[in-house]
């Protein structure tokens, strides 16, 4: 048992071969540096094979068949490609800033896999404030977007850069409002301590609003469509990557895709359980195809969603991120600490013995579901109300309009 | 210790996330070709040449969006401890953290009557 | 562990340098980003006086907390107004606004 | 005298940084470069705190600092474009305040910080205790009545009159 080496025993493996203990730890921490990183370098190669095969299917095509057997071959083509494309610095760049960019932009998203727990027993490095540390990564991703759109020098650049900011500053504040609240039900931000909260009950069935609004505003983080002002094509050419070429463009390309599929992994292991499943803690390899299956389909769902919803306008964007997103996290901030109050005093609470008991946890998880549901109810009746008083008064103007329009011309028969 | 073993696997993934996508864009220096002219090098804003300077004057409507962010950012982080101990607060620690919510919210409202959330 | 005057010397540097560039810079901005560096360097001290003398004492903490709210409120309205100034006197140059001069 | 571990190593990389990036900060004449610098500083800063395990505040230094108020900074730049190209970046007291600056770094080094925690100064011997509170005491502490339960909601209060004040201020209408 002792002679077979694997990542469990690493260290001591090493420090059998009689390597000095600071050296065996640092070889571990490197070993396991690059195996965290490992896994989304390698998705995303998958990733754009699946996204384009999807998206192919949806608009009802076939997608990329030619590279390899079912085209699945097409990502290394397009890598090539990029690696042998020509890589021009507008004159006037300003070159090592311009050059930082791109580098920031992929550091910024692979960052966050330090952070999540593959199975049970492995997770690159448990942080005590691990939720904290993804909101800090991501929201170094904003320094890239100013670095190059300043550094370009060029005015689509920066316009763009502006505004992809706004769209990403505005988003962050009801990612974080809804971070809160798997917070207060898990008591860590260790994010190993809340897939292990999430043992009894996913979080999902507690704080389904608070799930909601954290995939929209991460898939506007991540500047996804129906979020991709970003990269409006039409509006603004590209926006603030518009002056970078080949590798260096791959490069936000690539990170753009990693972080799609983070955002994924993350919605996972907060709100779906991360690794949890049957006969996890017996086989800890299992938790990572159950991680991997849970992430794959919020994934699936995130590339639905693009290519059958319609982009939305900038002030559309702001409006929708101000004036309801963040009204409704702040409220069900509110409301979950209330109702966790509420449970506390009816002695309903799970005892922390039994947190990972499904039944322990069922009454505090109805009690915060309907919590959710009225709010829910509330909303949606809301957005009715106010779409039906739009609606009609969008028609009434349009009916106005009409009738002038047939005075207009019906007026000079008359005379 | 341990704790900070933490930390320098976040140090070491840390250098690696930058050695990364540099190691790329270096390699891709060997196989690119490099044949610059100062037409292909010109910025790409629809063929004409730049006209004035690049930093053309910004609707002040981007500095209050950053600025209602920093306020929101600010007060969210300090709730953060709250909701990490909130299971040892009793009925007067959500009062405290309702009031603080309350008065966010009330920045919110105000910032939306004054009209500072219109994009245009 | 790195002992505490270490951690004292760099903040006292770092203090020294932002009011060197608050008491030297001519524009606004620059002005501005002395004062983010002094309160920083405030910062470093409270967290490493923290740690050293009393880590289960939470003031030290607490204080770096509030701390950072000042720094916020105090970006977000000094900038404000450096907007508003640069709007009617076209300048950020601090010499140049100098109505109240006499 | 001092042992040459992990520890070091990594106080002095961020040091170096917190130092640099302030030097930059003062002495570059474009203004979006200094921002830059300035991030570098900050960055600096979280370093030192996850060195003194304060974990928490170096999430809150980045989120605050890099991610909102340097973002904020830059917009300013930008919005008062036409200042960042001055031909003197420092007015005529320049000579003045560095010797200012020197001298109070000297004065507060030998003054206060050798005599009293340097090597063999009064407090210098102090033991460092291994246990630090977690981040979930500072929440209580911030909420309890006993503690600082006050100043949280006064920070409340003061954020709120700062956005109204800042918005008010920068806002071109009427």
């Amino acid at each position: 048992m002792e002679s077979v080496c694997s990542i469990n025993n690493f260290v001591q493996c090493l420090l059998n071969l009689g390597i000095a203990p600071d050296l065996a730890q640092f070889i571990n921490i490197l070993l396991g540096v690059v195996l965290v990183a490992i896994v989304p370098l390698v998705t995303v190669i998958m990733l754009i094979y699946i996204e384009r095969k999807v998206a192919a299917r949806v608009q009802d095509r076939i997608g990329p068949n030619r590279v390899g057997p079912y085209g699945l071959l097409q990502s290394v083509a397009d890598a090539v490609k990029l690696l042998t494309k020509e890589d021009i610095t507008p004159l006037g760049a300003d070159k090592f800033i311009y050059n930082l960019a791109p580098i920031i932009a992929f550091a910024s998203v692979i960052l966050v896999w330090a952070v999540i727990p593959f199975t049970p027993l492995h997770v690159g490095a448990d942080l005590s404030i691990g939720v904290l540390y993804f909101m800090a990564v991501s929201s170094i991703g904003t320094v890239k977007v100013v670095v190059a759109g300043w550094s370009s020098n060029n005015k689509y650049a920066l316009l763009g850069a502006f505004r992809t900011i706004a769209q990403l500053l505005s988003y962050e504040v009801p990612l974080v409002l809804a971070l809160l609240i798997p917070v207060m039900l898990a008591g860590t931000m260790s994010m190993q301590g809340i897939t292990i909260a999430q043992q009894g009950m996913w979080f999902i069935v507690m704080a389904p609003v608070a799930a909601v609004i954290f995939f929209i505003a991460n898939l506007a983080e991540a500047g996804r469509a129906p979020f991709d002002l970003i990269e409006a094509e039409s509006e603004i050419i590209a926006g603030y990557n518009i002056e970078y070429s080949g590798f260096k463009f791959g490069m936000f390309m690539a990170a753009e895709f990693i972080h799609a599929f983070t955002i994924a992994v993350l919605a996972a292991v907060i709100f779906l359980g991360g690794w949890s499943g049957p006969f996890v803690h017996e086989v800890p390899v299992l938790g990572f195809i159950y991680l991997g299956i849970k992430t794959f389909i919020i994934y699936l769902f995130s590339l639905v969603l693009r290519s059958t919803v319609p982009r939305v306008r900038i002030d559309q964007l702001m409006a929708f991120n101000w004036k309801f997103l963040v009204p409704i996290s702040i409220i069900n901030v509110l409301m979950t600490a209330f109702l966790l109050q509420v449970v506390r005093a009816l002695g309903l609470a799970p005892d922390p013995a039994q947190a990972t008991d499904f039944v322990a946890n069922l009454p505090q998880a109805v009690i915060l579901l309907l919590g959710n549901l009225v709010v829910i109810g509330i909303v949606l009746t809301m957005i009715r109300n106010t779409g039906r008083r739009q609606r009609l008064e969008d028609e009434a103007r349009h009916a106005a309009a009409l009738e002038r329009e047939l005075e207009r011309v019906s007026a000079p028969a008359g005379d | 210790m341990a704790v900070l073993n933490e930390w320098a696997f976040i140090g070491v993934f840390f250098a690696i996330a930058w050695v990364v996508p540099v190691l790329p864009i270096v390699g891709a220096r060997l196989f690119a070709p490099r044949k610059p002219n100062p037409l292909k090098q010109s910025t790409y804003e629809c063929g004409v040449e730049t006209v004035g300077d690049t930093w053309v004057q910004f609707k002040v409507q981007y500095y209050i969006y950053g600025l209602i962010f920093l306020v929101f950012d600010v007060e969210i982080v300090l709730l953060f401890p709250w909701a990490l101990a909130y299971n040892q607060l009793d009925f007067f620690g959500f009062m405290a953290g309702f009031l603080f919510i309350f008065l966010l919210a009330d920045a919110l409202i105000y910032a939306w009557r004054k009209g500072a959330l219109e994009w245009v | 562990m790195v002992p505490l005057w270490m951690y004292l010397a760099v903040a006292a540097g770092l203090f020294c340098i932002g009011a060197y560039g608050v008491l030297s810079r001519r524009n606004a901005v620059a002005v501005l980003m002395g004062v983010e560096l002094m309160l920083n360097a405030v910062n470093i001290n409270l967290i490493a006086f923290w740690r050293y003398v009393s880590p289960l004492n939470m003031a030290g903490q607490a204080f770096t907390a509030f701390v950072f709210v000042v720094a916020a409120a105090e970006a977000a309205v000094g900038l404000a107004i450096i907007i508003s100034v640069y709007r009617n006197r076209r300048s950020v140059i601090v010499e140049d606004v100098d109505l109240l001069k006499w | 005298m001092i042992e040459l571990n992990v520890q070091t190593i990594a106080f002095l990389i961020f040091a170096a940084c917190i130092l640099g990036g302030a030097l930059g900060v003062v002495t570059t004449r474009n203004l979006i470069h200094a921002t830059l610098y300035l991030v570098l500083s900050l960055f600096g800063a979280a370093g030192f705190f996850v060195l003194l395990s304060a974990p928490f505040m170096a999430a809150v230094q980045v989120l605050v600092y890099i991610g909102a108020i340097a973002i904020l900074i830059v917009f300013a730049v930008m919005l008062t474009r036409s200042m960042t190209r001055l031909r003197d970046i420092y007015n005529r007291q320049w000579v003045m305040s560095a010797i200012a600056a020197g001298l109070l770094f000297v004065l507060l080094m030998v003054g206060v910080i050798l005599p009293v925690w340097g090597v063999g100064g009064a407090q210098a011997g102090r033991e460092v205790s291994e246990v630090v509170a977690s981040t979930a005491e500072l929440g209580t502490a911030l909420v309890s009545p006993n503690q600082f339960v006050l100043p949280f909601e006064v920070a409340s209060l003061l954020l709120t009159a700062a956005m109204i004040g800042a918005i008010v201020i920068a806002r071109d209408d009427e």
